[in-house]
């Protein structure tokens, strides 16, 4: 069989003008690696088309282990506090090769 | 007369055209990088020429074009935070941000004035392109000095966060700091300055063609795209209210009075440059400082500062004030 | 502990051509906003290059509480009986700020 | 002879690069957004161009050309639509989705045909690049006819779906009606066009470098891509069968003989202008009908569509039907 | 209710040079289609802008029955032993009409 | 002297501009797909303009100059792959992907180098540009025959994946050697100087303002673009460590050397022609082999030879070497 194991996926959307605080924040707390995404939406801040530098959204990929999930929560609870507009969610997910995931970013 | 028969300038009507395909509803969408790489390639142009003229002008009188941008771009946004604060539409973290919008300037609108100039055959200096590349980071510096003031004074009330006190701020003003100077687009902008002027002679004619013969046609699609973007800002005046939609119209007349004072009494300008400096006062950044305040001021409802400086500011500037600061540039001089 | 609750993620893959009506969907059932990514593909109606305006494709993604999810499937349903191709699954998230996904976007 | 030697020029000699790259499967993979981008500039351009002449040329042979432009956009879909039935390849649906491709026109068509022409060194007048603007709509609104009314009859039939009945049908309606005439392309070039004319005498000079001579290099860019995009496209052509590939080959020829009359005996145009009216009724939109089918007549497979307007039909004008055309134009013309 | 039915959805980042090979795979395993979005990020191989051809990455989404699971894993682990680098995780989804997804692609 | 003031050209000025704007860590983020279309166009235009020279020169010594491309793409990465496993830094399947870049070219440094003559007055010959476009393809796939070899000697210690072996191993030549002769930039600047050299006469000329007028700018922009990436990879040396570096600094002067003989010697090129000759034995590939090695190297780290072909050998290259060769080629003519 397959070496799939139990890991948690952290989905963040918002705003690109925060991509360096996100990956700051990824290192800091130790996850392996992250992924982004170019998105546009809307929300309660009104749309996001992309079209301006200013309106262009992200999608932020995480996948952690489930001991390291609720320090980024922390984290991301700290910039939502500071009024930083962030849609968050965390799924389930099996990784192949878990030991990749519990490497921290050089 | 002439000052409307000027507005029937490819520049102008392309504005009027993104603008109209969008109010018709008009199922065009630009790609997404395109409004980023025409910029890149007009600020660039504009920078190289800008430049290669100043390579061979008076740095003396350059200097003094430099300190009065610094001081337009510390004192605008000081008046449109108290007249935000005296309207009592907005709290002040959102008067900060707002401001620091009028303290900058706004390249399209700058452009579109110069598209203007020639097209009525009016001459202008070049210092204004130096002023125009010095007065982001002033704007964004005060927009931040006024955002973190204003968090201490509403402190009291918003302890949500401790986290943003002393620490967060100190290490949020660093970040700040280095922004406002090292912006993305004042760096394109000073950096092909200082190319245009340091080229070896000879070096810069191979340009010409690239950032002379075909840059009223990039400008063209820019400004295509950019009335696209002010009508679908301009929508969300609901949202915004009268009053603001009131300062959106008031504060580049303000601005612009002032700029072109400065113009033509401090710089002593000619008419044409003179209306340049009355429109670097009166334009609102939409591509510099909207990101530095997204970053700085989260407390600011971005709608609010987009809407106005690209929705409001911006049209009112293309289509009434860029003829009215000529017009005026024109009283003061005679 | 962190303030997570139960949600559902749809994830609707179509042409761009749907943008705006999956867009008015969302608003009409009432959930609080949208994203959307670019992409391109490969499916029963061929390839989707995202070279030509006609075949690039949207991955489209909606956060709801448990029981708007239903609404919003009876709309897809209603798109794909249309003979739209719709390619949409359902995946189960916890998400941060419950709250903000019960304010229907404006 | 001739005919031939005309086709080695850049324009054309891109075309069947961008394919060549395809065929022998290189790795070659441009940015996504570079045809969209390229477009826009060519729309623009043309526009400007073509509007900036018929300032100053008869508007009452202008309006001639609208109306003719109308009355082919409308025509060729219903001989097409019939033409294809006829085949009794396709069901109804599929058949107004195809049909109204080729009611519609392709730009890229268009200016490959106008490279031919100036490197044969035939002029042409300014009067079908208007054409060009205004058979896009018409298309798209009879394809929309034709779908609707073939939904009727297969009401029996297919049953499936009760809400894309009259109520669906008739939003649908508005819908669509709306994008026929805001469409995109429409818009761009349209709106080019007025500025085109309007724009006060000697502020288009600034723009004829960007316009005119830059224009060929970009539309070999254009051809480049399109060249790859018909490659990927003809492969399909098996799933498309025979009968439908010849109808890809055989609608054209209909499409330009009719064209071409028109140009001559109804317009009164030089052998150059005949030429480009044929190439109109020849070419198939692959811009603005495929989205608006896409929409409207989700029933229709867009690869059939696809593959005939880009895979088929577009090489065959690019390289079999242009000089053809162009000889016939001759023909009837003395 | 809806025609929902379990299915596996299978995310693999990894660079876009490895596009061609992903979808090759996909067909032979007979899934029933897959959808790219272009993507940048960071990991044990360093950063991967976007900016040039060579550090661009791609996430690459395949949705199966959770039968046909099992052989697609085992093609992803065969790249990675031959030293490329995947990263690769599962979810749990449920499809909306999931005979769809049992149609391998043509 | 006179080679310090020629470094004062835009191009290289550009490229210290976007190496600067990485260094104070600006916020400036350009499109995704900007460098992408720029390079585009460079070879395109670079292969339409050599290719139209080209076609009115003799072909004896253009097929001369094919050979010692094709000798040079394949002898260069021996000599750096011996060299690599010298220094005992790095594994076989790291010493094979880097060697492959050093045989293969940096269209970026190429033009520079004619930038550099331009400016300098250096007249030079067309031949090179042929060359450019040649070395691509043999480096490619000696770096495949390298690795292969490699991963054989290493097969005994490198046993996790079976599955790599003859089959696999069979499969990936055949892609890979596909790859090599169909790779994207090699389609594009090839086709173009075939279609620069069979268009017919007068087609060429409207595509000059194209081709040439436009070129210097858009090279600074590409070439900001570069200095950013190569300010991006520099960072990451110490990963490299000294004696990689040392490398990334020997082989272009190695290769260089080589070239200049080459120029000279074998192919009786004047001072400009053989400048370039040396150029192209001196650079390293960024565009075409980096993604050829990850395909067909995945054992080998992107971030070595990233690091070492852009981030140490093409600042390098711009600002030392190509005045260097330059000097080189000037005392050998004498
Ligand atoms: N319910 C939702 N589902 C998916 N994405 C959402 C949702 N709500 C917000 N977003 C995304 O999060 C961004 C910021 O949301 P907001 O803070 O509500 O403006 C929006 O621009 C959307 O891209
Ligand atoms: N099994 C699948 N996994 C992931 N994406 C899919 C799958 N099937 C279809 N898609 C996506 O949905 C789009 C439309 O699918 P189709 O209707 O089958 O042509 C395709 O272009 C793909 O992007
Ligand atoms: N923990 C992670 N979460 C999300 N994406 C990741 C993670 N680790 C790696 N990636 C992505 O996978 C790519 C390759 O990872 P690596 O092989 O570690 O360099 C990276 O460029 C990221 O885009
Ligand atoms: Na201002
Ligand atoms: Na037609
Ligand atoms: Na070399």
């Amino acid at each position: 069989m397959h070496n799939l194991a139990p890991g948690k996926l952290i989905t963040i959307i918002t705003t690109d003008v925060l991509e360096d605080r996100l990956v700051a924040m990824v290192r800091k707390r130790g996850a392996s690696g992250y992924t982004i995404q170019r998105s546009r939406g809307g929300g309660s801040h009104g749309e996001q088309s992309g079209m301006l530098d200013v309106d262009t959204n992200i999608t932020f990929h995480v996948v952690v282990p489930e001991e390291r999930l609720s320090g980024l929560l922390d984290d991301l609870q700290g910039l939502i506090n500071k009024r930083y507009h962030l849609t968050v969610f965390v799924s389930d997910v099996s990784v192949l090769r878990p030991d990749k995931f519990s490497e921290p970013l050089a | 007369m002439s000052a409307l028969s000027n507005l029937l300038i490819p520049a102008v009507l392309f504005f009027a055209l993104g603008f109209l395909a969008r109010v018709i509803k008009s199922d065009l969408r630009l790609p997404q990088d395109l409004a980023k790489m025409l910029s890149i390639y007009l600020l660039v142009a504009i920078g190289l020429h800008g430049g290669y003229q100043l390579g061979q002008s008076d740095l003396g009188a350059a200097f003094n074009a430099v300190l009065w941008a610094v001081i337009l771009g510390f004192g605008l946004p000081l008046i449109g935070y108290a007249l935000l604060l005296f309207t009592r539409r907005v709290d002040r973290m959102n008067a900060a941000a707002i401001a620091a919008h009028y303290g900058s300037v706004s390249a399209g609108t700058f452009l579109t004035a110069i598209a203007y100039l020639d097209s009525a055959g009016v001459s202008y200096e070049s210092y204004p392109v130096i002023m125009l590349a010095v007065m982001e980071s002033p704007a964004i510096i005060v927009g931040l000095l006024l955002a973190s003031w204003s968090r201490r004074q509403l402190a009291g009330a918003d302890e949500v966060d401790p986290s943003s006190g002393n620490g967060g701020a100190r290490r949020q003003w660093k970040t700040l700091a280095h922004e406002a100077l090292t912006n993305g687009s004042v760096v394109l902008l000073l950096g092909s300055m200082v190319i245009g002027a340091i080229s070896r002679p000879g070096s810069m004619e191979k340009l010409s063609p690239f950032i002379d013969e075909i840059f009223m046609g990039v400008l063209c699609l820019f400004l295509f795209e950019m009335g696209m973007e002010a009508a679908r800002r301009i929508r969300e005046f609901r949202k915004v209210g009268p009053v603001l939609v009131g300062f959106g119209l008031v504060m580049p007349l303000i601005g612009g009075a002032i700029g072109i004072a400065v113009g033509h009494l401090a710089l002593g300008l000619s008419i044409g440059g003179t209306t340049l400096v009355g429109v670097l006062g009166a334009s609102a950044s939409y591509i510099a400082v909207p990101p530095a305040m997204r970053l700085a001021v989260p407390e600011a409802n971005p709608s609010f500062y987009l809407t106005l400086a690209l929705g409001i500011t911006f049209p009112f500037n293309v289509v009434v004030g860029i003829p009215l600061y000529h017009h005026l540039a024109t009283l003061i001089a005679t």
